[in-house]
């Protein structure tokens, strides 16, 4: 069933690239998704897909809200005549634990100026993370917990 | 198919041939398609190999077959083009069935049959998968592409071709000396063809067109303005590299002894011989009045490369490298041609590199079952041939004389083509440099004769008359045939160079033939 | 009317984008390590391109182009932050160090932690 | 005249490609050969002759172009080109890269395994 | 390469680049694009699943060998080139389907050969891609 | 003139190559006896050429052709006229003992049947070199004859004598054959003939050409070599390595004398100049003295014979360029009697050898009872060699004196060298016909005893040949002496000679010769020593020389070769981008094309900063310190050019320019994850300035090319029809996909060959690995996984 | 030709001025390194600005063909990344080793 929906997906971002949305242009682009998830068949299944669209909006939002913040704040650094960075490494405690789910959080908080994930723990518990400004490692922390890993959850639970 | 406007209503015959095409004209493009598809199908046999030799040498047969056909057909009724994709010439890529081209052609892939044979025994499972088959049909398709486009940047695409089948040919195995060899090879080829690349953009730049008919054509109306003296000299540095001659050749003696004996057959049969046949093309079909300025140049090439080749085959202990350096100093003969630059001397040429391409498969071949029979490349070691393994003393004789230019071997003619060629005109030194390199050649091969054959083993054993094996001894004697063939009876050969050389010196007819309507432009 | 003011947004855009990208290009050039320059080089960089793709995106009159712009943004940020990552992951397990006026390094605390609890698990 | 800068500028690469090709050592003949690649194909572009900015393409609404485009000749030579040199390259990085393997040098001076440096005389005897 | 974050995205990214690959092929005709540059974007697909989930796994994805999806590739264009023969026409020449109303792209044997030369290039170069990996893995 | 006689002269040029073609098979089966059957075809060759003497006596030439090459004008033709015929009598006739000869003296050899094959090759080549008229017919037979003799020479090819002589007489004759060559392809030009007949009837054609002198040294050194006259007499004793019927036929009838056959062929265009008539007489002198002279030095029976062997071709040359009447009657009768009491004389000894077992002649003696036959043959033979009476070869030298004579110095000075020629041959021949079996019984290795019929067959017929012909000289002389002499001198002559002396200075000269001759024989072991003597103190001599010489090329060579093709890749790539900076540079300077300094271009601030981009990862590529970062910076010259290329209207160009070299970078960066790092080279400086210099010029040239290219107007002619047909006829609107695909499809077609094979090669290289020897094992689809999932 | 045109085709060349001097500063991150993830880092922004300085290109030209150049750039450019984040992976720790060498000794030749 999510298959299913997926390959729509991949058959309406083929007529999206092509710019055409004729039945048989869509056709053929459900076919050439279908072909795409046959390449990729093992690993397909894990992922849970709902279609909570308006909650996926709604992190899209955030997330481009924090995009044009934090770039703003990343600009002023760089341009700062006296760059007064406080880098360093923190540890984030996940609390989602699924591939998908942790995947999208970290290039998430990866997308977002001023932080970087750099790793997820082996056991897949803690995300690595740099950011510019560490000076306040729980407030980023929080930011995260009440921000997009919330979100997260949200859409695709 | 067939009407004269399309759907946008545009008259069709301004732009395309219209004349349907007899199915005999496709003979033209089966040597070069018929090898390609086999190649594909045998990579997507890899793994399969035992189909890979029945199947390669049923379609280098098929490819013979068609060659020879093709070629009595041009005798019979004159050369013939093609234009591809239906464009008029020289929108489209012509391909061009001259007696020059199809002869070389057809020869190539006599060779090719004779060393498919004997790859078939002697290149072990692992070469086979790896892609020997492939990579052979793959230069047969590269080699004649080459003999029969009509196209300068076309003839760069099939240079590449069969350079990059030699590559892997020569890669095959990767035994240390392969390796270290086919660097060298690699990179001074490289060179090489992105030399021929870079004459050919200019060319283009210049000329506007790249049909060598069509830039014939054009070639005295910019005589005047553009560098066409730097064009044909970028192209003789090129080919000559390409052809390996001297100071250009070093990438040959690198690197020939290092493969299978019989990719070395094929290479010394195949490969130079294209540097040769380019060369013909764009100093006497391009550019006539600068190659014949050149002509001084490339005679001096000429002598350096063939004494540089005799003595390096002297200097020689490993029989492998010796052959290296015969395949060089043919080369020099064959120049000989190109800087006398008369019908005889062309056609002397034209019939060396027949010549040379079946006696260097053939010495290469004979190295090979000398290895087999003496268990060692050495001229030091090896000994007592010629009591063990009568029959292969014999072809070797046969060889040497025939690589010497001595009857009754194939060398004997356009030997005595060249220097008849070159005593005609103002060629004294040519013609001395010729015997003299015929002398050494005689030498040379001469002590591998008695040393390999007569000679007794240096340690005294006597080597067991182990029989070689049969594939390899028959493909041996199948090449032999066509050497004795043109020691004794020339005539056909000697007549289609004749006429090879003829249309060389009469580009205005081979202009005519691909482009009746006069020029693109 | 109406294209004049997508012009004049266009070119703020363009501008913009440009901007940022620059901005990033500083930001490579002033950064005092390899993790820090990748905050300038992976989100701003990308945010300036992404914002000159958006950019042709409204400047076209096509919608085949305009989705293609689109996927192009979309492509860009989702490779981005993986490639970040992937630098980041294998910079620092090759060893390359943090600056050092960096004011903290939780991670290798935490492998730490983890490796001698691993260890210790093992020895039970 | 633009095709002088773009002249200049081939003529440029090619030195620098002749330059590494030059060197001992197996990695920078590697990028000379890139180099060398990237010469002559821009060599037959700027031989072509430039066009600025307009692409050899026919828009959707005509049969032949209104405007005078790049001519489309040379970009499909060097497209061929590029093709083929890449192929090359590929392979003679590979080469490279397991000659340095079982050679054990990536010093051309130290290849000497075709052409051995103690060559032998041949027998001198009959 | 251990990484979740690579592993988790590469099949979805690989299966996007696949289908931009096969839409860069097939508009090639009438913009930029074509089999070549469709081919390495497709093998630039498989060089990244290789990388990410591993050079086996990606093998098994394409199910042939690599090297064989490129032979029929080039089997496929020396036909596309052939098939003129069955209409007087010289090697080579386009035949063209009459058009589909609603598909972009017109049925053609040049068509068959773009895509032979898009199955040449993927083949070839996820062969040499996967091959170094795997090489790499060891 | 197609006679029935020309149709078996056509079959006769061919008939001993069929017998040496199936000479194994027979000989295999009935062993030496083979010899009798193979022995019918010279006998018959002999017979159709005997039938043809009526009709050459009658000053008719037999001649037809077959059509062997008319490309090249090249007919297979033959010409019998009285020189060549009583050649081809001689090689045939005396071809049919020797073929009986060869199985009696090789009977139960190993490898007899491979000696007959040869033999009649032999016989075959030199056949046909006499009977040729197309000069390349001439000179393949010439070459074959060379070829031959290297097998016969090298029959016993274990010796490493056998191969030394073998390669020798390949090498110099070999050498002689390229002369030949070249001087008859001179003759074609100075005088538009092909053939012996049509040159014959040229008349002065040549003699007045500028290209005569060129000619004669050419000719000359193909007819000296072969005739071993001195400095190239030193082959011919070597070649007595081989079996003794090889050295019979070889040195009596024929191939030395295949030399003296053309110098008589071209006596009557060639000859009556004062090159000529100096050049010849003076090296045939020299040796015939040379050859008398290290003939006396000998105790090997077979060397003292090919010794006179050479003296007497000297003496033959020098009569043939004497050029007088009587001295090419001289020739004429010299040359018949030497075939005859010369083949003879080798049989004989042979026979001594295989009987006896030695041919010293200081340990042999007391033979006569044992060897009677072989005795008389010896004898007479050798009585022939004195030129005494009544044998022939005491006619050939009444009229060789007769010939000389002391008209002036210069042939009083030839009569001084003739006589004592002839005195030291005289000595020898008696030697050799004497020595072993006059005088008391030595004892020798074999018990000696006359050996069968096949060995003493054909010293006694021809010694009774030599006998019979000068009894009948009248009839020898009007079917064979004078059309032959008639033929060399190109006009009809008469020869009286007969055995009844008539008194006069020949005579007395014959006297005085046979008075020396015989005081030299009383004293040949003084003799001897004296002149081993002299030799030893003159030391070098050509037969060491050629040693010397070869192993000074091939010592050359070997230093040559590594100077050049010296194994440095850095060498190889130097000096091919030398060439090629020149080969951009020279033309522009040499043939005036350079171009004028071009318009400076405008442009565009991003432009520059795109080109500048290029220049700058150039320059990092250069300047990079270690490698990767080099590769790095790789890319930066790479995305520069595929901007380039997207700035200057080429889309598709930038894309796959973006592609090509981010995958390059991709490929480097796998493959340098195996490789050691090194740090990049530092050359040294002068190493440097040389790089440099090559490539700035190469540079250089191609900028400049560039400029003089772009500065032409161009002719756009190509992409306008493109532009015109890409979407109306080829239905594609990207005009560049549609010439790849369409317009130029064969270079898409040979473009992705290259792809595949590349990625063939590519797999090859890395599965197939040295070490294990085997193929790296091929990793099976859908097999268990190796995936490092956690 | 409008304000707003006249606007646009300003704003296109100071974009483009921008964007080239951000590729001449990236380039210099490129080439000063110092070490070989600053150089990827790098060279993977100088892809990154090169799609901008593309769709850039396609704006300026109207020539929106151009776009997906860009697209491809970037996802291959991404696969560049992987590829050297591979190899920083597999040799860094030698090559860090190098680094710190090179650096020391250009401390210690001060
Ligand atoms: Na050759
Ligand atoms: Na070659």
């Amino acid at each position: 069933m999510t298959l299913l929906l997926v390959n729509v997906l991949l058959a309406l971002a083929w007529g999206g690239v092509t710019g055409s949305f004729t039945l048989l242009n869509l056709l053929f682009g459900f076919i050439l998704g279908a072909g795409a998830l046959y390449l990729i068949r093992k690993e397909i299944g894990s992922l849970g897909y709902l279609a909570r669209m308006r909650r996926v909006v709604s992190l899209t939002i955030l997330f481009l809200v924090e995009l044009v913040k934090s770039s703003w704040t990343v600009a002023m650094t760089v341009l700062s005549p006296k760059m007064d960075i406080k880098p360093g490494m923190f540890v984030y405690p996940l609390k989602v634990d699924k591939d998908a789910e942790i995947t999208m959080l970290a290039n998430l908080i990866t997308l977002t100026p001023g932080t970087l994930s750099v790793d997820v723990s082996e056991d897949r518990r803690f995300l690595f993370i740099h950011a510019l400004d560490c000076s306040d490692p729980d407030q980023l922390r929080h930011d995260i917990a009440t921000g997009f890993e919330r979100k997260i959850m949200e859409a695709f639970r | 198919m067939e009407s004269a406007s399309n759907p946008y209503g545009v008259d069709i015959s301004q732009a395309m041939i219209v004349e349907r095409v007899a199915l005999a004209d496709w003979l033209l493009v089966f040597p070069v398609a018929l090898p390609l598809l086999a190649a594909a199908i045998l990579v997507m046999l890899r793994s399969r190999p035992k189909l890979h030799a029945p199947i390669a040498l049923a379609v280098i047969g098929v490819v013979l077959v068609s060659n020879v056909v093709l070629l009595s057909r041009v005798l019979d009724e004159g050369p013939f083009a093609m234009t591809m994709g239906r464009w008029l010439p020289p929108f489209g890529i012509t391909f061009v069935a001259d007696t020059l081209g199809v002869l070389l052609a057809t020869t190539a892939a006599l060779v090719a049959l004779v060393c498919a044979l004997f790859g078939s025994t002697s290149i072990d499972v692992t070469g086979k998968r790896y892609g020997f088959y492939p990579f052979l049909l793959l230069l047969m398709t590269g080699v004649g592409g080459s003999f029969l486009t009509g196209d300068i940047f076309n003839l760069y695409v099939w240079f590449e071709v069969f350079l990059i089948s030699s590559f892997g040919l020569l890669i095959l195995g990767s035994e240390r000396a392969q390796l270290d060899g086919a660097f060298k090879y690699a990179i001074l080829n490289l060179v090489a063809t992105t030399l021929f690349l870079i004459a050919t953009g200019l060319l283009y730049g210049v000329f506007g067109t790249l049909n060598m008919a069509d830039i014939a054509l054009k070639a005295d109306g910019l005589r005047e303005e553009a560098p066409l003296t730097m064009l044909a000299t970028l192209y003789l540095v090129a080919f000559g590299m390409k052809a390996a001659a001297f100071p250009l050749h070093f990438w040959l003696p690198a690197s020939y002894h290092t493969p299978r004996l019989v990719v070395g057959a094929l290479f010394g049969a195949l490969l130079t011989k294209v540097g040769i046949y380019a060369l013909l093309r764009t100093l006497f079909l391009l550019f006539p009045e600068e190659g014949g300025a050149l002509s001084g140049v490339i005679a001096i090439v000429a002598i350096l490369t063939m004494i540089f080749g005799v003595i390096g085959a002297l200097a020689q202990t490993d029989i492998r490298r010796i052959m290296g350096y015969i395949v060089i100093s043919g080369i020099g003969i064959m120049m000989a041609g190109l800087a006398l630059g008369d019908r005889m001397g062309l056609a002397g040429t034209v019939l060396y590199a027949v010549h040379s391409m079946l006696v260097m498969a053939a010495l290469y071949l004979l190295v090979a079952l000398m290895r087999k029979a003496g268990g060692t490349y050495s001229l030091s070691e090896l000994g007592g041939l010629y009591r063990s393994h009568p029959l292969l003393a014999a072809m070797a004789l046969l060889l040497v004389l025939s690589a010497a230019g001595l009857p009754p071997g194939s060398g004997l003619w356009p030997k005595v083509m060249l220097v008849k060629s070159a005593l005609d005109g103002e060629g004294g030194w040519l013609a001395f440099a010729i015997l003299l390199s015929g002398l050494m050649t005689t030498l040379a091969l001469g002590r591998v004769f008695a040393l390999a054959f007569w000679r007794p083993r240096v340690d005294g054993a006597v080597v067991p008359a182990t029989p070689l094996d049969r594939s390899g001894m028959f493909a041996l004697v199948l090449i032999m045939v066509p050497i004795l063939w043109i020691g004794l009876y020339p005539e056909p050969v000697l007549a289609m160079a004749d006429a090879a050389a003829a249309s060389l010196l009469d580009p205005a007819s081979y202009s005519l033939l691909v482009l009746p309507a006069g020029g693109g432009s | 009317m109406i294209e004049a003011l997508f012009n004049v947004v266009v070119g703020l855009m363009i501008v913009g984008g440009a901007a940022f990208s620059l901005v990033a290009s500083i930001g490579i050039n002033r950064f005092p390590d390899v993790y820090c320059r990748m905050h300038a080089a992976s989100k701003a960089g990308t945010l300036g391109s992404g914002v000159i793709l958006l950019a042709l995106a409204v400047h076209a009159d096509d919608t085949a182009t305009v989705m293609r712009a689109i996927a192009g943004f979309v492509f860009l940020l989702l490779t981005a932050p993986v490639a970040a990552h992937l630098l980041a992951k294998a910079s620092y397990e090759a060893g390359y160090k943090l600056w050092d006026k960096s004011v903290k390094d939780e991670m290798i605390v935490k492998i730490r932690e983890q490796k001698t609890k691993r260890e210790h698990r093992n020895e039970n | 005249m633009i095709e002088t800068a773009l002249s200049i500028l081939v003529g440029i690469f090619f030195a620098v490609a002749v330059y590494l090709l030059l060197s001992k050592h197996t990695i920078r003949i590697m990028l000379g050969v890139v180099v060398l690649g990237n010469a002559a194909n821009l060599s037959i572009f700027t031989a072509g002759r430039l066009t600025r900015e307009v692409p050899p393409v026919i828009p959707p609404d005509l049969y032949v172009p209104e405007i005078a485009t790049a001519n489309p000749l040379p970009q499909a030579l060097v497209l061929t080109a590029i093709v083929i040199s890449f192929s090359l390259f590929a392979f003679l990085l590979v080469l490279a890269w397991r000659a340095y393997q079982d050679l054990d040098t990536d010093n051309t001076e130290e290849m000497r395994i075709a052409e051995p440096k103690a060559d032998p005389l041949p027998p001198l005897s009959y | 390469m251990k990484t979740l974050i690579l592993r988790t995205i590469a099949p979805y990214l690989s299966a996007l680049m696949m289908i931009f690959s096969v839409f860069v092929l097939l508009r090639g005709h009438n913009d930029p694009g074509g089999g070549f540059i469709g081919g390495l974007l497709a093998a630039s697909a498989f060089a990244i699943y290789g990388i990410a989930s591993g050079v086996a796994s990606a093998r098994r994805a394409m199910r042939f060998h690599p090297m064989a999806i490129a032979g029929s590739g080039l089997a496929m264009s020396v036909l596309a080139g052939l098939a003129s023969i069955l209409f007087g026409v010289p090697f080579m020449t386009g035949l063209w389907a009459p058009p589909i109303p609603g598909i972009e792209f017109e049925l053609s044997s040049v068509l068959f050969f773009d895509i032979g030369v898009y199955l040449v290039v993927l083949g070839a170069i996820t062969s040499v891609a996967l091959a170094l990996e795997e090489r790499d893995d060891e | 003139m197609e006679t029935d006689g020309n149709s078996l002269t056509f079959i006769a040029l061919f008939l001993p190559f069929v017998a040496a073609a199936l000479a194994p098979a027979l000989t295999r089966r009935m062993g030496h006896k083979a010899a009798w059957v193979l022995a019918i075809v010279p006998a018959f060759l002999f017979i159709h050429f005997a039938s043809l003497v009526g009709t050459v006596a009658s000053g008719e030439a037999v001649t037809g052709s077959r059509n062997w090459v008319p490309s090249l004008g090249v007919e297979f033709s033959w010409f019998l006229d009285g020189l060549s015929l009583t050649f081809a009598l001689l090689i045939t006739g005396i071809g049919t003992f020797i073929v009986l000869y060869s199985g009696g003296y090789l009977k139960g050899h190993a490898h007899l049947g491979r000696f007959f094959s040869f033999i009649l090759m032999f016989m075959g080549a030199m056949q046909g070199l006499v009977i040729s008229d197309s000069f390349l017919m001439f000179f393949v037979f010439w070459e074959l004859t060379s070829i031959t003799s290297f097998l016969l020479i090298g029959f016993d090819h274990s010796r490493e004598a056998s191969r030394r002589s073998a390669m020798q007489a390949l090498i110099v004759t070999g050498m002689g054959g390229l002369a030949l060559l070249a001087g008859l392809l001179v003759i074609w030009n100075a005088t538009g003939a092909t053939s012996l007949s049509a040159l014959l009837e040229t008349d002065n054609a040549l003699r007045e050409s500028a290209l005569y002198g060129l000619a004669f040294v050419l000719i000359l050194g193909g007819a000296f070599t072969k005739s071993a006259q001195f400095p190239f007499h030193f082959w011919l004793p070597n070649a007595m390595e081989a079996p003794t019927p090889v050295s019979a036929y070889l040195h009596s009838a024929t191939m030395v004398k295949a030399g003296v056959y053309l110098l008589m062929r071209l006596n009557p265009v060639m000859g009556d100049t004062a090159l000529w008539e100096t050049v010849l007489p003076l090296f045939g002198g020299v040796t015939l003295l040379v050859g008398g002279f290290l003939a006396v030095r000998q105790s090997d029976l077979k060397l003292m014979l090919a010794y006179t062997t050479v003296a007497s071709l000297g003496l033959l040359v020098m009569l043939t360029g004497f050029g007088s009447e009587h001295a090419i009657e001289a020739a004429v009768l010299y040359l018949i009697a030497h075939s005859l009491f010369k083949g003879a004389l080798f049989m004989v000894a042979g026979i001594i050898d295989h009987e006896a077992g030695s041919r010293d002649v200081t340990r042999l003696g007391g033979l006569r009872k044992a060897m009677p036959i072989t005795f008389g043959a010896a004898l007479v033979a050798a009585i022939s060699m004195g030129g005494l009476p009544p044998l022939f070869g005491f006619l050939a030298k009444e009229e060789i004196y007769y010939a000389l004579g002391f008209a002036s110095v210069w042939s009083a000075l030839f009569t001084l060298v003739a006589i004592l020629g002839n005195a030291l041959m005289f000595a020898i021949g008696f030697a050799v016909a004497l020595k072993p079996f006059l005088g008391p019984e030595v004892k020798t290795p074999n018990h000696a005893h006359e050996g069968p019929p096949l060995l003493w067959l054909g010293p006694v017929v021809l010694a009774g040949a030599s006998l019979l012909a000068a009894l009948v000289s009248p009839l020898t002389h009007r079917l064979f002496s004078i059309p032959m002499a008639s033929a060399v001198a190109g006009e009809p002559l008469d020869i009286y000679i007969s055995l009844i002396p008539s008194i006069g200075m020949p005579l007395l000269l014959s006297l005085v010769t046979v008075a020396l001759g015989y005081a030299i024989y009383r004293t040949l072991g003084d003799v001897r020593a004296r002149v081993g003597a002299a030799l030893i103190a003159i030391g070098w001599g050509p037969d060491r020389g050629f040693d010397q010489v070869l192993r000074g090329i091939v010592r050359g060579a070997h230093r040559l070769t590594g100077l050049i093709q010296n194994g440095r890749m850095e060498t190889y790539m130097t000096l091919t981008f030398a060439v090629i900076a020149l080969a951009f540079l020279v033309p522009l300077v040499g043939a005036g094309e350079m171009p004028a300094f071009p318009q400076l271009p405008v442009l565009t601030l991003y432009e520059i900063v795109v080109l500048a981009l290029a220049v700058i990862g150039l320059g990092a590529v250069l300047y990079a310190d270690d490698r990767l970062t080099a590769i790095v910076s790789l890319g930066i010259q790479g995305f520069a050019v595929a901007l380039i290329f997207l700035l200057f209207g080429a889309p598709d160009l930038g894309f796959t320019q973006f592609m090509v070299e981010t995958l390059s970078v991709v490929i480097l960066a796998l493959v340098m994850t195996r490789l050691k790092l090194a740090k990049s080279d530092h050359r040294p400086t002068r190493e440097k300035a040389l790089d440099v210099t090559v490539a700035s010029l190469c540079g250089l040239g191609l900028m400049l090319a560039l400029f003089k290219v772009t500065s032409l107007t161009f002719d756009p002619a190509l992409s306008v029809f493109f532009t015109e047909y890409s979407r109306v006829i080829a239905h594609g609107r990207n005009i560049v996909n549609v010439i790849l695909v369409d317009y130029r499809g064969v270079d898409t077609m040979g473009e992705i060959a290259v792809v595949m094979a590349a990625g063939l090669a590519i797999l090859a290289l890395v599965r197939v690995r040295l070490g294990r020897r085997v193929e790296h094992a091929e990793p099976q689809v859908a097999s268990e996984s190796r995936e490092t999932v956690a | 030709m409008s304000f707003s045109q006249g606007f646009l085709s300003v704003a296109e060349y100071i974009g483009l001025i921008l964007l080239s001097l951000s590729f001449l500063l990236t380039t210099y991150r490129v080439i000063v390194g110092p070490t070989l993830p600053d150089r990827i880092v790098a060279l993977d922004m100088l892809v990154v600005v090169a799609v901008g300085f593309i769709a850039l290109i396609g704006i300026r030209t109207s020539f929106t063909l151009y776009v997906d150049v860009a697209i491809s750039l970037g996802l291959v450019g991404f696969l560049a990344t992987v590829a050297f984040a591979r190899f920083v992976m597999a040799k860094g720790s030698l090559w860090v080793k190098q680094e710190d060498e090179r650096n020391l000794r250009e401390v210690s030749d001060d």
